[in-house]
């Protein structure tokens, strides 16, 4: 389990951005490039489309600590494979309307679409999610108590 | 549903006699006076222990998936929201429909014992149903109840009368409608809930789970030849109720691989040994689909691409859940 | 009070690589020395922890007074990351488990002939070698061992250098195959056992695939052999080895715990269900 | 020796026992009642004859941890977190459960003995409560147990707005004497004894009062496992585990491992032979289809179990099974159907 705390006390969100291969990554490439700053807590993951995220993955990052989970995939209609992230759109506007059902708090998870030409767009967009996530605090409704317990 | 027991019988008789089939999918007499056994029925003398009532509320056509992989032609008994799944799964490649002599039957609402037993009723002898009636005769005494307060749950929102698929239908000349309420309106309930009593609410439901997976194992949308929870290397502990996250995921993920494709026939809800209400978690994908990208009926025809195999350039944004009202 | 669930832990001491796809584990207790004794024949629990835990038949003799062995074939998810550790990877370990062969009962005196197909030599090679060892307690030692081709053949320097060189003891292998480089016998198991034409006041000691099993017991028979002569271990899933998890029994017995060794005969008196 | 009080002292006599030791009784949540631990806001349901999931729990919990393991490098150190136990009670056990623990303590307390299991075997005082409204579905009759007169350290009865209690054994008189400020001696046991005899009169009238057993026994196992009625029998079965979770014999568990991301969590669960897992290896299934499933739950149950131990069936008609099988498929009727009594 990270750490989730600064020295002093304040919050620090962990984040899970599931970055599509063809314009996303390369976003918060250019992003990281351009010296442009977003926080150190987001960890990213390179699937090779937004429509890979699979809901099994969204909530295996709660599960392992994770306080916020967000999909970044190419524009709609500039998809890579033509048409995968129109599928994923459909699909995760179902899931969070969902997890917002189950009494999740509904802006833990959020979808965008970064080009690979925005990594001013990038970081912008991860600064505000994690200034969201910040304000919720830690995830406590889907947490899974075995990870967070110590062993002994 | 005596009328056309009798006519239901005599068919399935006629069915093996003229050899157009050679076996029939139906329900048994089981042990109790409540219990009904879906069988497969291999001639016509077989035939004496079917039963066609009140109880006979399994969804037959799952079984499909099996038995119309095996010799010869099988005639099946579907009640009308059976035939959606049975569409569903035509669609789905998942049955041979050539295979199958569909007979859609009548039905007038199907009787729900734990209903029954729930108002104290112990030690059953018989049951007898009578038009609008249902009397319990039990070892303690008789008891008498309202036909419509002991049916399920997914019956007082029936999905019509109407069969949406068969070869031959069998139907009452009175037929009854058991519809009191609009199915979506306990999902509206919760929706008008804050997030955290909405949370509660589930918690309290799911955490009764005891990961039987019969929900799973019973529906019709659940036919993937290998569930993801039974993937050993996918970590997931589908055995045990260990954790409430592992309560969560199962019936999240569960409800999410049967979105745009579940018929609502209510047999999760059914089978489910805690009475967790599983039918809300597959009501609100009806619902959110049914609003946010037009009325769809799962199973209404063998045709139609499914929502979510599906799309429009303008769908709406996922933005649209995290800008809702309310609190979070 | 002991508790059996509890593991020990063991370090991987050597790896051999028997063949494309088994290795041979060296186990030794982290002090050094055997983690516990066995007789020949029986099972351990093999686990690392987080990957999966499962039964394997102790393969080095209850006289090696060093160490313990394990051939493990590459074939499921707990196998794969088996034959990726390296030599001094700790793995946990549990048993000795299962009942294990009749050397100091029904093998006494006899003239004992081994069979055995591709992995199947596992199990045995704990009894081959422990005969070896008390070789004035039993009588001739035949050993008919087969497999796919001349690379699958289990421990088949231990078998050339040493049980051939033992006194007593007669060798013949076979493979599936012609194959260049190989002149020795080529074809089936149970075919070169009816050729061999054995004896038959022999002892038998079977273990291969069930299919090897099945056409070797029924050509046995046809030479005259009976049933109550054979032995043969069982492999069934197993999760807690003491005969309580429920998985591993052939009717009313468990593998783990009444065997993985059973007689020919007292296998016709169970289900069929293995 | 028989004592007794007024019911309407049980919450007073729950404060007493929970005083000093854990008690579980049969407490409603959510419309689920189950064993759980009791507390001042518990809704205690001792008019529930048969909690939906059996009082087994108590002793194998359907998870719980054996080891863990952390992992440094090539090293691995052994934890063994596994709970501490704690003495307990165990009220309002019915007669079938209080059997079935008997049939568990003979695989779990012969050798190698389960650790876990003993320690909160030895751990537990079970008070046992005498059924007054069996239901259609039971038939412990049929297993020599009477459910007007429960086992257990110590048997307690409800009749007529007062509880009877019975200590049986050691444990029983120790609990008993722990709260004499409640009980006094019961001096009416003619009246007690007189509902039990209209509780058993009862029991012999219920549908499955009296089943033919006498094929289930060892001689017959191979004649049995051949039956061709098992085909039948199992095409309807759908595979979930409900019949075994609601068992309170089926002791099945799995062994899994859990990596909490510090270490890795070894911990046990139920597992059930229904599920199309629980004998598949790398190298095969020896049950490939429902049907030797489906056998095996119930060859287990009446014809291994017995063969086994002391011709004592594993099954002790609670009828979980046939209230809650999905399909009506439950053990009675493949009694009846093999049994010869029905074909």
């Amino acid at each position: 389990m990270p750490v989730k705390t600064t020295e002093n006390g304040e919050f620090k969100p962990l984040i899970v951005a599931f970055c599509c291969n063809w314009c996303s990554y390369a976003g918060a490439d250019l992003a990281g490039t351009s010296r442009l700053s977003y926080p150190a807590d987001v960890k990213i993951i390179r699937v090779p489309c937004s429509c890979r995220v699979n809901p099994l993955f969204i909530l295996r990052a709660f599960q392992r600590g994770a306080d916020g989970v967000i999909i970044c995939g190419c524009h709609p209609g500039d998809c890579h494979y033509t048409t995968g992230n129109y599928y994923a759109r459909r699909r995760m506007t179902l899931l969070f309307s969902m997890l917002d059902y189950l009494g999740i708090e509904r802006k833990r998870t959020r979808v965008e679409w970064v080009s690979a030409a925005e990594g001013v767009r990038f970081s912008e967009v991860m600064n505000d999610f994690a200034k969201h996530i910040t304000e919720l605090g830690e995830n406590k409704k889907l947490e899974d108590l075995r990870c967070k317990k110590s062993l002994d | 549903m005596q009328e056309i027991f009798g006519l239901i019988k005599e068919k399935a008789e006629k069915l093996f006699a003229d050899g157009s089939v050679n076996r029939v999918l139906g329900w048994k007499k089981g042990e109790t006076e409540y219990d009904r056994i879906p069988s497969v029925f291999e001639s016509a003398e077989e035939l004496e222990e079917f039963v066609y009532d009140g109880f006979c509320a399994a969804n037959l056509s799952k079984y499909l998936i099996r038995e119309s992989r095996e010799d010869g032609k099988i005639a099946v008994l579907l009640k009308p929201c059976d035939s959606y799944s049975f569409n569903q799964l035509v669609k789905e490649h998942r049955i041979k429909r050539d295979n199958i002599y569909a007979i859609g039957i009548d039905c007038d609402g199907k009787l729900d014992i734990d209903k029954i037993k729930a108002a104290g009723v112990k030690a059953i002898q018989s049951i007898e149903e009578n038009g609008s009636e249902v009397i319990v005769h039990t070892l303690y005494g008789d008891k008498k109840f309202n036909r419509q307060d002991v049916l399920l749950e997914r019956c007082l929102c029936c999905k019509g009368k109407d069969h949406v698929s068969g070869d031959e239908f069998i139907l009452a000349q009175n037929r009854v409608d058991t519809t009191v309420k609009d199915r979506f309106e306990d999902v509206r309930k919760l929706e008008a809930m804050t997030p955290d009593e909405r949370f509660e609410f589930w918690r309290s439901e799911l955490s009764k789970c005891i990961r039987c997976n019969a929900c799973r194992n019973v529906c019709p949308a659940c036919n993937c030849i290998k569930c993801v929870f039974d993937n050993e290397d996918s970590g997931v502990a589908a055995k045990a109720n260990v954790d409430t996250f592992e309560e969560n995921m199962f019936h999240i993920i569960r409800a999410f691989h049967v979105a745009g494709r579940c018929t609502d026939c209510g047999e999760c809800s059914r089978v489910c040994p805690q009475h967790i209400p599983l039918h809300l978690l597959n009501r609100k994908f009806i619902k959110d689909i049914d609003e946010l990208y037009g009325e769809f009926k799962a199973g209404a025809d063998t045709e139609t691409k499914g929502p979510l195999t599906d799309y429009r350039t303008g769908d709406a944004e996922p933005s649209l859940i995290s800008d809702r009202g309310g609190s979070n | 009070m002991n508790n059996e669930l509890i593991p020990h832990v063991g370090v991987i001491t050597d790896i051999r690589q028997d063949t494309p796809d088994v290795k041979t584990f060296r186990v030794n207790s982290l002090q050094g020395g055997k983690v516990f004794e066995h007789k020949p024949g029986q099972c351990a629990m093999l686990s690392i922890p987080g990957v999966g835990e499962a039964m394997f038949s102790i393969t080095s003799s209850p006289t090696n007074e060093e160490y313990m062995e394990f051939s493990i074939k590459k074939c499921g998810c707990l196998t794969d990351w088996l034959h990726q550790l390296d030599v001094g990877q700790q793995i946990t370990i549990r048993g000795p488990y299962g009942n294990g062969f009749p050397v100091d009962t029904a093998f006494l005196g006899k003239d004992l002939l081994f069979i055995a197909g591709g992995i199947g030599l596992a199990p045995l090679r704990s009894v081959i070698n422990y005969v070896r060892h008390y070789r004035d307690r039993y009588g001739s030692v035949d050993i008919v061992y087969g497999s796919r081709s001349a690379d699958d053949l289990v421990d088949y320097k231990e078998i050339i250098d040493e049980w051939m060189n033992e006194d007593g003891f007669n060798v013949y292998l076979t493979i599936d195959r012609e194959q260049q480089g190989w002149d020795g016998h080529v074809g089936f198991v149970p075919n070169y056992v009816k050729e061999l034409n054995f004896d038959t006041s022999k002892t038998v000691v079977l273990c291969g695939p069930p299919i090897m099993i099945k056409f070797t017991l029924a050509g046995l028979q046809e030479q005259g052999f009976s049933k109550t002569q054979v032995f043969t271990t069982m492999e069934l899933r197993m999760k807690c080895g003491i005969g309580k998890c429920g998985r591993c029994n052939i009717g009313s017995k468990y593998v783990c715990k009444d065997g993985p060794v059973f007689r020919c005969d007292e296998l016709d008196e169970l289900p069929d269900e293995y | 020796m028989y004592y007794k009080m007024k019911v309407e002292k049980l919450p007073e006599l729950y404060a007493l026992i929970a005083s000093e030791k854990a008690l579980y009784l049969p407490i409603e949540q959510a419309g689920a009642v189950e064993f759980r631990k009791w507390d001042e806001s518990s809704c205690v349901r001792l008019d529930c004859l048969n909690t939906l999931k059996s009082a087994k729990g108590v002793f194998l919990p359907q998870s719980e941890n054996l080891v863990a393991f952390k992992t440094e490098g090539k090293n691995i150190s052994v934890i063994d977190n596994s709970e501490t136990a704690f003495p307990f009670v165990i009220f309002g056990v019915r007669a079938c459960d209080a059997r079935s623990f008997d049939i568990l303590d003979r695989v779990f307390l012969s050798d190698p003995v389960d650790t876990y299991y003993k320690t909160r075997r030895d751990n537990a005082t079970v008070v046992t409560l005498a059924c007054n409204e069996p239901e259609e579905t039971c038939f412990c009759r049929n297993f020599g147990i009477d459910a007007a007169d429960p086992a257990g350290d110590a048997s307690a009865w409800i009749v007529d707005g007062e509880l009877y209690v019975r200590p049986n054994t050691e444990k029983g008189e120790t609990f008993v004497s722990r709260l004499s400020q409640l009980l006094e001696e019961a001096s009416d046991v003619e009246k007690l004894e007189a509902a039990k005899q209209s509780v058993r009169d009862i029991l012999g009238k219920l549908p499955f009062a009296e089943l033919n057993l006498d094929r289930f026994k060892g001689d017959n196992m191979l004649d049995i496992f051949h039956d061709p009625a098992w085909k039948s029998l199992s095409e309807s079965c759908l595979g979930c585990g409900t019949c075994t979770y609601v068992c309170p014999t089926c002791q099945c568990y799995d062994i899994k491992d859990f990596d909490t991301g510090s270490g890795i969590q070894r911990y046990r669960t139920w597992d059930s032979c229904m599920f199309s897992d629980f004998t598949k290896t790398a190298g095969g299934q020896p049950r490939p289809s429902q049907v030797e499933r489906f056998r095996q739950r119930f060859m287990h149950k009446l014809v291994y179990y017995p063969m086994n131990n002391d011709d004592i069936y594993g099954c002790v008609g609670c009828g979980r099974c046939v209230a809650k099988c999905p399909v009506s498929m439950n053990i009675v009727k493949v009694i009846k159907t093999l049994g010869g009594e029905k074909k």
